[in-house]
């Protein structure tokens, strides 16, 4: 028995006598101190050189997708590395395209962190965090749609996002689902107050999450989300706007007008808001508000199934009429076109039609 | 200096928690293990000397088989298996263990030889690294059995006791299937168990005959 | 922490998307070796199974104390530990398997897939998903092992599993017995796999 | 410990067991890294550098350490972590002080510390029983060995990229693999020429 003992304590003295060699060489030969990483000239990070690019932004949270670990085999881990990168290394030639190496795309996991380094990530991989939030008000918009403010409880900052972009709420598991769901969800609040997100969900039967939330969730609960994702946002640029919205659509249009209202942008803009009836009509006194305060913003709401006999003296039918009737041939405008997918297919044909370049319209497609 | 510390420590901790693991593992099975390979040893004795041949014949039948009918003796630096008849006392036949170099490692075998050491009773390999499917195939049946009834005589020149030819080529009765596939392996065993068993005519055999 | 993808898509990643031999191109060495025998190729696949699912389990549930610099040694430590474990179980429990599969059992710890795991998955995801994870990978390795020796064991010995499954006179591939079957016969896999699902970008999906 | 001289030994493992092209180790970097001759040439290098020392490394650890205090089951454990950590060091030290050695070999190391071949050939090393003397000439063979057959093949990829226009799907791994095959079925031809374990 004791010659078990004196192996196994023989094995564990080599593993430490390695570990110890390993840290040695760690301290004197490979500390090349402190290195700053300046991510699309937003975020800086301070690390310890020494270690992979990879190796390195996993160590401060942001996540570059790898399946071999750092083996240089799967080359999933394309980063683009502006300044501090050195010479394109033998490892990494294999995988990269010749236009790749011109615009600097390197292999995060070979490229090594010596100096400060400025690098360019696609924004949904270092932006994105987990946010523990509170339910703070359930307010009944229509029959169908409910607004749910959310207070963020960690972390303190809250969340910075783009006006347009959208967050992953995740429900507990319950009678319905046998585990933790997600769906995503556009915010509607304005991206100046990053304390608290307001959403628009729509009920949708059958949905999990939009079920939990209509008859489950109440004020006071705590859940977890996680943001903000996607590249529908709100453009600078000179043009005049034109924002298109049905049902649950309006909810980032609407963040995009909050935007436009704080920053006393003096844009010309028009939204195009349709629903099938009065009743799915939602946040209109704020938007006929907002048309009293924004000179330059007008307001033409749409009722596509109303009942003739009704006293609505709007306009009728659908949102993509009102493009069709008044939107002029060879208009210039930034198009933002968000709700449910064939709406905003067919709105996209109507505006090529009318000349509008293809990369002026972002659109958000809801399924 | 406590981060290096710390990984110092944390390495010694983590070595000590799965050496011990693997130790308690080969602990709980060394005595299985043990008891497999004496299993395997002696149920090859036992089939190269002819007395169970079947595959499937219980483990403690094998062990006890073997009390009853073999005993071992050592001769030169080898150990030699006498086998002995129902009876308990005329001889059925020699055992002795044979190796030499395969193509990826070493490779152990037992050969059965009769009373007079003038024909083959059995031979197995039974401890390899060659490739599984090729080379590995030399411990099947079908490759051993074809070394029973070889007749055995001390080599003079260059004319070997038996030979490996590819399969379907073999005409004299010592010209035996070599496996297809594996040319490294069987040349391999061609040339070792020639020169084991010259060496066991010529060496061994002489001081079991005084014995007797 | 990445967005989690759900239990579901973790496990079906390895298991087809992602496939660790074919996609990734990892794991190839111990699969050409042993898939001339169906026998071999299971038990060296329930071999990998138990190893990269505890080393990811494993890795995982330490992720957090190991320290930085020492971590490619700890893997390796916690990998070559099951996989002695894995050698010494087959050894006591199944002795004539552990003979035909010879050394090829102690290179499972050199196997790319449990290292990749463990570097890229398990390293910084809650235990569940890296035990899953690495469950859907090495499945995903055991079907193109299963695959192969299915091609391989029939034509170079004319029997599966040991039963005879060509007809008495089919003459035996010796050469799918040997290194250059292998190749080739992962070679055309590869090749397939390529031809059908060339690997699309997957597509994010939002309600 | 087997009697063969290490010459014969060394000769061996580069051409009749390849410990490649026969024992099929250390493939993974191997499809991916012999797309171009540049790099395969540095892979090669570092590979042989790192699998003679370890081997060495081994062999030393083997019978002075493991043999001694009757640690042969702990033999898997001690090599794969010899390996990790020498390939780490190795690594450090020359990223350290021989930038341009680094460039050509030192960033293929942490693609190889836990490589099938590295470990395979302190495996059979350790099976075959070679002293001293012959795990050197195993070690550095078998690593000349793994770079001869990564040489050639990422000379015919070259070549492939440059002129042929392959089938669909059949680029990378796929075609890698078939002129591996074809090529470990030339090394056949030598098998016949020396007996060696």
């Amino acid at each position: 028995m004791s010659q078990l003992i004196f192996s196994i304590l023989i094995i564990s003295g080599i593993g430490a006598l390695f570990a110890l060699l390993l840290e040695l060489a760690d301290a004197f030969i490979a500390n090349y101190g402190e290195c700053r990483i300046s991510i699309n000239r937003e975020k800086e990070l301070v690390v310890q050189g020494g270690n992979s690019l990879l190796f390195s932004l996993m160590e401060e949270g942001i996540f570059i997708p790898s399946a071999c670990g750092g083996k240089g085999t799967c080359a999933y881990c394309k980063v683009k590395v502006l300044e501090g990168g050195g010479p394109i290394l033998p490892t990494e030639t294999p995988y990269l395209t010749e236009e790749e190496q011109a615009k600097n795309v390197r292999l995060s996991c070979q490229v090594k962190v010596r100096n400060d380094l400025v690098i360019e990530l696609p924004a949904e991989l270092f932006l994105i965090e987990e946010f523990k939030v509170k339910v703070d008000r359930i307010v009944d918009l229509t029959p169908f749609i409910k607004g749910v403010t959310l207070g963020i409880l960690s972390p303190e900052e809250g969340i910075s996002f783009k006006p347009g972009q959208y967050i992953q709420l995740e429900i507990p598991k319950y009678k319905l689902s046998k585990e933790p769901e997600y769906r995503a969800f556009s915010m509607a609040s304005s991206s100046k107050g990053p304390q608290s997100v307001e959403l628009y969900i729509g009920l949708v039967e059958k949905g999990l999450v939009s079920t939990y939330v209509h008859e489950y969730l109440k004020e006071g609960e705590e859940l977890i989300m996680r943001g903000p994702f996607g590249d529908f946002y709100f453009r600078d640029s000179e043009r005049d706007i034109l924002l298109v919205a049905t049902g649950t659509g309006l909810a980032p249009i609407l963040s995009i007008l909050r935007h436009i209202r704080s920053e006393q942008i003096q844009r010309k803009t028009t939204l195009f808001f349709g629903t099938r009836i009065r009743e799915d009509m939602y946040c209109v006194e704020e938007l006929k508000e907002m048309e009293k305060q924004l000179p330059a913003f007008t307001f033409i709401p749409t009722l596509s199934r109303e009942a003739e006999s009704s006293q609505w003296e709007g306009k009728r039918g659908r949102v993509t009429d009102l493009i069709e009737d008044l939107v002029p041939e060879g208009a210039d405008y930034d198009v933002y076109i968000c709700g449910n997918s064939d709406m905003v297919d067919s709105c996209m044909d109507r505006l090529l039609e009318k000349g509008i370049p293809e990369d002026q319209i972002y659109f958000d497609k809801f399924s | 200096m406590i981060k290096q510390l710390r990984s110092v420590v944390y390495m010694f901790l983590i070595s000590l928690f799965f050496a011990s693991l693997v130790s308690a593992v080969m602990f709980l099975n060394e005595k299985k293990i043990a008891s497999n390979q004496a299993l395997k040893l002696q149920r090859i004795i036992l089939k190269v000397l002819d007395i169970a041949a079947e595959k499937n014949t219980a483990d403690d039948q094998i062990s006890r088989l073997f009390m009853e009918r073999v005993k071992d003796i050592r001769v030169g630096d080898r150990i030699l298996y006498v086998g002995y008849k129902e009876d308990g006392h005329t001889i059925l036949g020699y055992a002795f263990p044979v190796g030499g170099p395969g193509f990826w490692g070493p490779i152990q075998g037992m050969v059965g030889v009769d009373p007079d050491a003038t024909k083959v009773l059995g031979i197995a390999f039974y401890k390899h690294t060659e490739t599984p499917g090729l080379g590995g195939r030399i411990t099947e049946d079908w490759f051993s059995s074809q070394f029973n009834g070889l007749r055995l005589f001390p080599i003079e020149g260059d004319q070997k006791i038996f030979y490996l030819k590819p399969a379907g080529t073999t005409g004299a009765p010592n010209e035996l299937d070599a496996i297809t596939g594996a040319t490294n392996t069987s040349s391999a065993v061609e040339t070792f168990l020639n020169d084991e068993l010259d060496y066991f005519l010529k060496e061994l055999w002489t001081t079991v005959e005084e014995r007797e | 922490m990445p967005n989690l993808p759900s239990k579901k898509e973790i496990f079906l990643t390895g298991l087809w998307k992602d496939n660790p031999v074919l996609r990734q191109v990892l794991g190839i060495c111990s699969t050409l070796a042993v898939t001339n025998l169906m026998v071999n190729t299971l038990v060296m696949d329930a071999g990998l199974i138990f190893t990269v699912c505890l080393s990811s389990l494993t890795v995982s549930l330490l992720r957090k104390y190991t320290p930085m610099r020492i971590r490619m040694m700890v893997q390796t430590l916690i990998i070559a530990s099951y996989v002695i474990i894995v050698d010494i179980l087959i050894k006591a429990h199944m002795p004539d398997i552990s003979e035909a599969l010879g050394p090829y059992v102690a290179l499972i710890i050199t196997n790319c897939i449990i290292m990749g795991r463990c570097e890229a998955f398990a390293r910084n995801n809650p235990p569940l998903a890296s035990f899953l994870d690495g469950l859907g990978m090495s499945l995903g390795y055991s079907l193109v092992l299963i695959a192969i020796a299915f091609i391989r064991e029939p034509l170079g010995f004319g029997t599966l599993l040991g039963i005879r499954v060509m007809p008495e006179n089919f003459v035996q591939w010796t050469i799918m017995i040997m290194a250059p079957g292998a190749f080739f016969t992962l070679g055309i896999l590869a090749w397939i796999t390529k031809y059908f699902l060339p690997n699309a970008k997957n597509s994010e999906e939002r309600t | 410990m087997t009697p063969i001289n290490p010459l014969t030994l060394f000769l061996a493992a580069i051409f009749t067991n390849n410990i490649l092209l026969t024992n099929f180790l250390g493939l993974c970097p191997f499809l991916s890294i012999s797309r171009e001759r540049k790099s395969a040439m540095g892979m090669g290098a570092a590979v042989v550098f790192v699998m003679a020392s370890t081997t060495v490394l081994n062999n030393w650890i083997y019978y002075k350490i493991l043999l001694p205090f009757g640690l042969e089951h702990f033999r898997y454990i001690v090599f794969i972590v010899v390996i990790a950590a020498f390939v780490q060091l190795v690594e450090m030290t020359v990223e350290r002080f021989f930038p341009a050695l680094y460039f050509v070999l030192g960033i293929f190391l942490p693609l190889i510390t836990v490589n099938c071949a590295i470990f395979g050939a302190s495996l059979f090393m350790v099976i075959r029983g070679y002293d001293l003397v012959q795990s050197i000439a195993y070690g550095a063979g078998s690593g000349i060995g793994w770079w001869l057959a990564i040489m050639v093949v990422s000379a015919i990829r070259e070549k492939l990229q440059k002129s042929a226009t392959l089938p669909k799907g059949l680029e990378g791994p796929a075609i890698t693999l078939i002129i591996t095959g074809l090529l470990s079925l030339a090394f056949l031809a030598f098998s016949g020429m020396i007996r060696v374990q």
